[in-house]
């Protein structure tokens, strides 16, 4: 049968691949999230086509400005920044905020779609500024509401309200 | 007294035999049990023996395992069971000497 | 089922890096016997090499090299090894400070003892840097494990016993626990975090203890307070200067100084304890605590910003 | 499952005097083979039915594993985890594993020895239904919603009442306990087998190297499963009335339970390995085409691994607090195991190096053996280390040794066992191109999976948990070893589809396909369906390599004892158990439903305690004794004598105690000493670890404790005596002296307090088991008085009587020491 030498070094060959394969890979997931080259290059490589994707969804330049996307502009707001804002503050405790996979609190209502809402929490006009103002302080605008004042800071709260504008406004 | 059938001969035992095989292995089972009661015995809460009565245990348990595991380790032969008898009188004894070791390198139960 | 928020732990929890006497000797046992296993390997495939492109039969010696006499000569120098290494990190230093950590189902109580009087905090240790001090381990229910693993090995905690380690911290800083054995439900919900502190902090957070919580200074967190003593909590909880002496629940006297919630699982900010007191069940299942979903809204406002204010 | 008679070779032409043979081994068409008693059928039934749950338990797994996929989770919510992986664990070690390995062992070992069956082969289909009825009631868990969610070992005490309330626990218990009936049933009957049935010249020392293997595992089962027996029936009896066995206010201990587990848990893990071993061990020499090399070493590696392997017990507990110098013994030992498994290895690696071996299937999958299992013996010994266990112990590193060592010890050398044996359960081969593509995808799979938990674990990942911390960097590694799961998953689903496929795709397998030298490929695959229509004298370990007559005839031809079956009965030749050389001829039973409606039964009555119905239990254990009496009423042959060809005249059934019950008996009694070892343990170590509690229990009656001595002694001479007069008036006698010894052992412990003292409660289990003794030689000796008054028994049929003696002996030796047990405490220098 097959006696040939050729088998076994495939063989060894093959094992020594996988070898190498899980050394590397051991290495590589060792690395610290914020200093690992593959994975920043993974995560470049990834907001490169987001881009690309994004662009392509947009349509060509000439056409009709989004008046519906640009009523939910947050000036100064940076949604990246937001969904790891809602972390630090803890609104995952008492809401389901897609998007920030801690948050799956039942205390509250979901934040699901919240761009398509007509008010937030039945007080205030859903507006990036009522939006905002309401994060620094609801018990403000709705005495008798259980969300606390968390203390957000004005920047954070554009943050946020910008990310939160990205949940569902075109559904 | 009834009838019986015709009782079987009996076949000569293979040599060296089973025994020798299973000898030391079950003096090291024996072993085993000396040094982990002896332990048990002085270090847990009741403290029926003082440690150094169990290190005295120990101490006169293992020559004496020794001895008897390793009997007839210098017979010759090279039949199977004369060669398993061989390798399992010497796995055996090294297993002795490795009981001894919580007694050999510390002085006391903590 | 809630998860645990991200916390900035990264690398807080590893084996890989001491900051403890317990974990250095191991690490260097660790490494020695990683380098030791895998020369071992290549050698014992190296054979399996040899023996495939060999076509005559080998002699016995190898059986009784390869299987016996180097065996034995790297297994007595690993047990010699490994047995000074316990018996020097094994060793529990009886003149040392004690601190007393009790596992429960989810949490940790933790008691402080330097003079004989028990000083009482949960879920967060602080142990004092360069100093031995002696863990006394206890459960109040089923089988739970103590695991800082870049301060030493684990330890079980046994209903009946109490298992004691003496654990000096090299390094200061923040590192993580967790439990390390099945004990139910939220077992993975059920970490804690160690804060090793310079001498001089670690008496002003001894201090801290003794004293009081801070005030109610303001009409909202006395609200807090008043709610926090008529609506049962105190049956469970202590806080010192408001209500002594109920041991069910964490000691929640400085809650709002400790940097987690739950057992070690979310930041603590009112946000959080907002949503923790109004569901609990939901956050950790089957903790002991019900969720206080019946409480208006200004008062579920009120003690979680004055649980928050407890620094 | 398997019936291949359409595309069954042809094997020339039917010999009419062979007629009688066919017919009194043919297997019962159609659902009637349900009543089959064939090893090969129970073998076969064993096989699938492992398989069955190899799959499901493989699926459990790739749930655990899909919901650690990312930080976070929500896949599976806490309970359904927990859930899930003890479920996977509690399948793969008591449903898979075992089972499966002791199905190939009796499938294989009577063909390999030259038996035409096993020696017992109704309780080997007893065995296997308990184990399917057992196994089902742990899944049936899951229809009931309350599958076990403890973990596999079940820690007290959060598998009490007080922390796991319902009857989670309670299916585990009870449907474990029913299936370990299999194995030690197993066991018995294999250590019978193995030691009574062999071909004749066939010596111990010219055994096929796998009967050696399933040899010791056969012993280690005796001795390990009854540690975990009694565990499980305290617990069991804690849940259900509240006796204090693991309750430290009351001088319990939770730390008993981890003893008893892992007294049985860490030789289980020897007893999977070492017949993966035997097969290696078997199918390598085939491939290489050379004998074992060394067969003296391995011989005497399996015999120290059997026995060494109990002594590593308490390395699953280093972190419980014990005292450093106990850690220490338990870690030496933990060491020094290996030197009889690096003589293992050693013999196979110079078995390859004789000759260029043939690359197939099979021989992958040894490769990937020794490649995986060597690392995980590595990490083995690196676990045997206090301080590093400390760090790994209960984390990701642990998970990752335990598969390294189980499926690369076990699974690897099964899927090869598999390629290899299955020409001869289907007659057809498996696909080599398929096989390879299972290989490799399971190998490269394997080590993505495991290989980097050692590292998640030493990062300080704790094992059984449903979620974990974004960020704390294990992220990564659970990823990766997620995506390693699904390839080794798409590796067994291709040996599956194989597996499935062959029956009709697969070409049709040659007269001994691989060119092996052991007994088993004498007859054409499948081809009659039955073992040996004569069974040849064997000169060598390897006789199809060294007596070539054997290949060159056709296999119905070949000459040797049993010609055929003049009496239309089953036999085969019962040998010296160790030169081999015939004894007596053993009649082996007919199909029988037998075996099923007595498991049946006890499947009901397990199931009744489940429900607390306990006057159904009750109906169901008496309707189990009625069933072992029809089982054991049918007429001794003692005394009769066939003539042989070859070896003169032997007699049938003979009564000697070198005969195969005897042997069973006294593999039956290790059990029991085993399980009354287990029971003393339990006594001796609460009385030395909390001995504030010792005094409250209340002082056992010494008068009806000499009583039931005096009464256990008299039963055993009585015993002794109606060896050589069997009369009924004795047997009556014997059964007096039972029932009035348990009777007093019962009067003795009657003044102590089983619910104040977990020490008083174990002695109220010491008393219960040799009570249980005790009714067993009732039972027995009521039955043989009934027997003989109805005539049923002829002059010198005295093997039950011969059999009772060592049983009676023994359980007199442990009334005596239960004695000095129940006498100790009331002695001057104890208290």
């Amino acid at each position: 049968m097959q006696g040939k030498p050729v088998v076994p070094l495939t063989l060894a060959g093959v094992a020594a691949l996988v070898l190498v394969a899980i050394t590397l890979v051991s290495v590589w997931s060792l690395a610290h999230p914020q200093r690992d080259p593959v994975g920043n290059a993974l995560a470049a490589m990834g907001a490169r086509l987001d881009g690309v994707r994004s662009w392509y969804a947009q349509g060509p330049v000439e056409a009709s400005p989004d008046w519906q996307a640009m009523r939910l502009n947050v000036p100064g707001g940076d949604a990246a920044r937001g969904r790891l804002a809602m972390v630090e503050y803890g609104c995952g405790a008492c809401h389901v905020i897609p998007g920030v996979a801690s948050a799956r609190g039942t205390v509250g209502p979901s934040l699901d779609g919240l761009a398509r809402r007509a008010y937030i929490a039945g007080v205030l006009t859903n507006a990036p500024g009522d939006l905002t103002r309401w994060l620094m302080n609801p018990p403000l605008f709705s005495p008798e509401t259980a969300m606390p004042n968390l203390g957000v800071t004005e920047a954070d709260a554009a943050d946020m309200a910008a990310y939160l504008y990205t949940l569902g406004p075109d559904a | 007294m009834t009838d019986r059938p015709p009782r079987p001969q009996t076949r000569p035992h293979i040599a060296p035999g089973l025994r020798d095989v299973a000898r030391p292995v079950v003096i090291w089972t024996l072993h085993f049990i000396l040094v982990y009661a002896a332990l048990s015995a002085a270090c847990a809460e009741r403290a029926v023996a003082s440690y150094p009565a169990a290190v005295i245990a120990v101490s006169i348990g293992t020559p004496v395992a020794l001895v008897l595991a390793g009997w007839g380790l210098l017979r010759r032969g090279d039949q199977p069971m004369r060669i398993a008898a061989r390798v399992t009188i010497i796995i055996s004894l090294l297993a002795i000497l490795f009981n001894t070791a919580p007694v050999l390198l510390l002085d006391g139960c903590r | 089922m809630n998860g645990p928020s991200t916390l900035d732990t990264y690398g807080s929890q590893t084996s890989f890096s001491s900051a403890g006497t317990g974990a250095d000797a191991t690490l260097v046992l660790t490494t020695a016997m990683s380098v030791a296993a895998a020369v071992i390997f290549l050698l014992v495939m190296g054979a399996v090499w040899l023996a495939w492109r060999r076509d005559r039969p080998g002699s016995v010696w190898w059986i009784w090299g390869g299987g016996v006499i180097l065996p034995v000569i790297a297994l007595g120098t690993l047990v010699v090894a490994s047995t000074f290494t316990l018996a020097a990190i094994g060793r529990v230093d009886d003149g040392a400070p004690v601190i007393e950590v009790t596992g429960h189902q989810y949490w940790w109580d933790i008691v402080h003892d330097p003079e004989g009087r028990a000083l009482r905090d949960a879920n967060e240790i602080v142990l004092p840097l360069n100093i031995p001090v002696t863990l006394s381990l206890k459960t109040e229910d089923v089988i739970h494990s103590f695991w800082v693993p870049s301060i030493a090995g684990k330890m079980d905690m046994v209903p009946g016993r109490i298992n004691r380690m003496t654990v000096t911290a090299t390094e200061a800083g923040r590192f993580r626990g967790q439990c390390a054995e099945f004990c139910g439900l939220s077992h993975p919900l059920m970490a804690f975090e160690v804060v090793v502190l310079p001498q001089a902090e670690y008496d002003a957070y001894l201090e801290d203890l003794r004293s009081e919580a801070r005030d109610a200074d303001t009409a909202q967190l006395a609200r807090g307070r008043d709610v926090f003593l008529n609506e049962g909590c105190i049956a469970c909880h202590a806080i010192r200067g408001v209500a002594e002496g109920a041991r069910l629940g964490p000691d929640l006297s400085r809650i709002g100084a400790r940097a987690t919630l739950g057992a070690g699982m979310w930041r603590m900010n009112v946000g959080n304890l907002a949503g923790w007191i109004a569901d609990v069940q939901d956050m950790k299942p089957g903790a002991q605590m019900p969720s206080y979903n019946h409480l208006s809204g200004p008062d579920l406002r009120a003690v979680a910003h004055y649980l928050a204010s407890l620094k | 499952m398997i019936d291949a008679t359409a595309d069954r070779p042809r094997q020339g032409p039917v010999l009419e005097e062979l007629r009688t043979y066919e017919e009194a081994w043919a297997t019962p068409p159609g659902w009637r083979r349900l009543s089959s008693v064939s090893h090969r059928v129970v073998g076969q039934r064993f096989i699938v039915t492992g398989l069955v749950f190899f799959l499901i338990a493989g699926f459990l797994a790739l749930l655990v594993r899909t919901q650690l996929i990312v930080p976070e989770n929500t896949f599976l919510d806490a309970e359904t985890y927990n859930q899930v992986f003890t479920m996977h664990g509690t399948l793969m070690m008591f449903l898979f594993a075992i089972p499966i390995l002791e199905g190939f062992g009796v499938y294989l070992l009577p063909l390999m020895l030259g038996a035409r069956d096993l020696v017992f082969p109704r309780l080997g289909a007893f065995g296997y239904w308990c184990y399917l009825f057992g196994g089902l009631i742990v899944l049936a868990s899951f229809v009931f919603d309350a599958a076990p969610d403890g973990g596999w070992f079940m820690y007290t005490p959060l598998s009490t009442k007080e922390f796991t309330p319902g009857l989670s626990a309670d299916f585990w218990l009870i449907g474990i306990t029913f299936a370990e009936i299999a194995s030690v049933t197993a066991a018995v009957e294999l250590i019978a087998a193995i030691l009574c049935t062999r071909a004749p010249g066939m010596s111990l020392t010219k055994m096929p190297i796998f009967a050696w293997y399933m040899l010791v595992t056969a012993f280690m089962i005796t001795v390990g499963f009854p540690p975990l027996i009694v565990g499980s029936i305290l617990l069991e009896v804690e849940r259900l009335i509240g006796l204090p066995f693991f309750d430290p206010a009351l001088g319990g201990d939770p730390l008993l339970w981890q003893h008893l587990f892992w007294l049985f848990g860490h030789p289980e893990v020897y007893i999977i390995f070492l017949p993966a071993a035997g097969m290696v061990a078997t199918m390598l020499p085939t491939f290489v085409g050379k004998p074992l090399f060394g067969y003296g070493y391995a011989v005497a590696a399996v015999v120290t691994m059997g026995f060494i392997s109990f002594g590593l017990w308490a390395h699953h507990m280093f972190a419980t607090g014990l005292p450093t110098i106990t850690l220490t013994l338990f870690s030496a030992a933990s060491t020094i195991v290996t030197i009889p498994t690096g003589v293992q290895i050693f013999c196979f690696i110079l078995t390859l190096a004789q000759k260029r071996p043939r690359l197939t299937v099979p021989m992958h999958f040894i490769l990937g053996f020794l490649f995986i299992f060597v690392i995980g013996g590595l990490t083995g010994v690196m676990l045997a280390a206090v301080p590093f266990n400390w760090q790994a112990h209960d984390s990701y590193f642990v998970v990752a040794h335990l598969h390294y060592v189980l499926i690369g010890g076990m699974v690897f050398p099964l899927i090869g066992a598999f390629y290899y044996w299955t020409p001869h359960f289907t007659g057809r081969m498996m696909s080599e191109r398929l096989g390879k593509w299972a290989f490799w995808l399971m190998f490269s799979g394997f080590h993505i999976t495991f290989f980097l938990m050692h590292i998640t674990g030493l990062r300080g990942m704790p094992r059984r948990i449903s979620t974990y911390p974004a960020g704390i960097g294990w992220d990564r590694l659970n990823l990766l070893s997620t995506i390693g799961s699904y390839i080794l998953a798409a590796g067994v689903v291709v040996f599956v589809w194989d597996f499935i496929a062959h029956r009709w795709r697969g070409p049709l397998a040659p007269r001994n396909p691989w060119k092996a030298g052991t007994l088993e490929w004498l007859y054409p695959p499948i081809a009659p369906g039955h073992n040996f229509h004569a069974i040849p004298r064997v000169h060598s370990r390897e006789p199809l390599w060294d007596q070539p007559d054997l290949l060159e005839n056709e296999a119905h031809e070949t000459r040797g004892l049993l010609r055929d079956a003049p009496h239309g009965r089953r036999e085969t030749v019962g040998c010296h158990p160790l030169s081999g050389e015939p004894l007596q001829i053993v009649r082996l039973p007919h199909p029988t439903w037998i075996p099923l409606l007595t498991a049946f039964a006890v499947a009901v009555s397990f199931s009744a305690v489940l429900a607390s119905l306990y006057d159904i239990a009750a109906a169901g254990a008496v309707a189990a004794l009625f069933g072992f009496a029809a089982w054991a009423w049918e007429p001794s042959e003692t005394g009769q004598t066939i003539t042989t060809n070859d070896e003169g005249t032997l007699p049938v059934d003979v009564a000697s105690r070198l005969g195969h019950t005897h042997i069973a008996i006294i593999g039956t009694l290790m059990i029991m000493v085993a399980l009354f070892a287990s029971v003393l343990f339990a006594v001796m170590f609460l009385w030395n670890v909390q001995p504030e509690f010792t005094r409250l229990a209340g002082d056992p009656d010494l008068f009806w404790t000499s009583i039931a001595v005096a009464c256990g002694l008299g039963m055993s001479l009585v015993a002794w005596l109606a060896r050589s007069a069997p009369m009924a008036v004795l047997d009556l006698a014997v059964a007096l002296l039972a029932g009035v010894a348990g009777w007093a052992l019962y009067q003795a412990v009657l003044p102590t307090d089983p619910m104040a003292t977990a020490l008083a409660a174990t002695l109220w289990v010491m008393a219960g088991f040799i009570g249980t003794q005790q009714f067993v030689l009732l039972y027995w000796s009521l039955f043989l008085a009934l027997r003989k008054v109805s005539g049923q028994v002829a002059a010198g049929q005295i093997v039950p009587e011969i059999n009772r003696v060592p049983y009676a002996l023994v359980t007199a030796g442990m009334l005596i020491a239960a004695a000095v047990v129940l006498a100790a405490p009331q002695l001057e220098v104890l208290k």
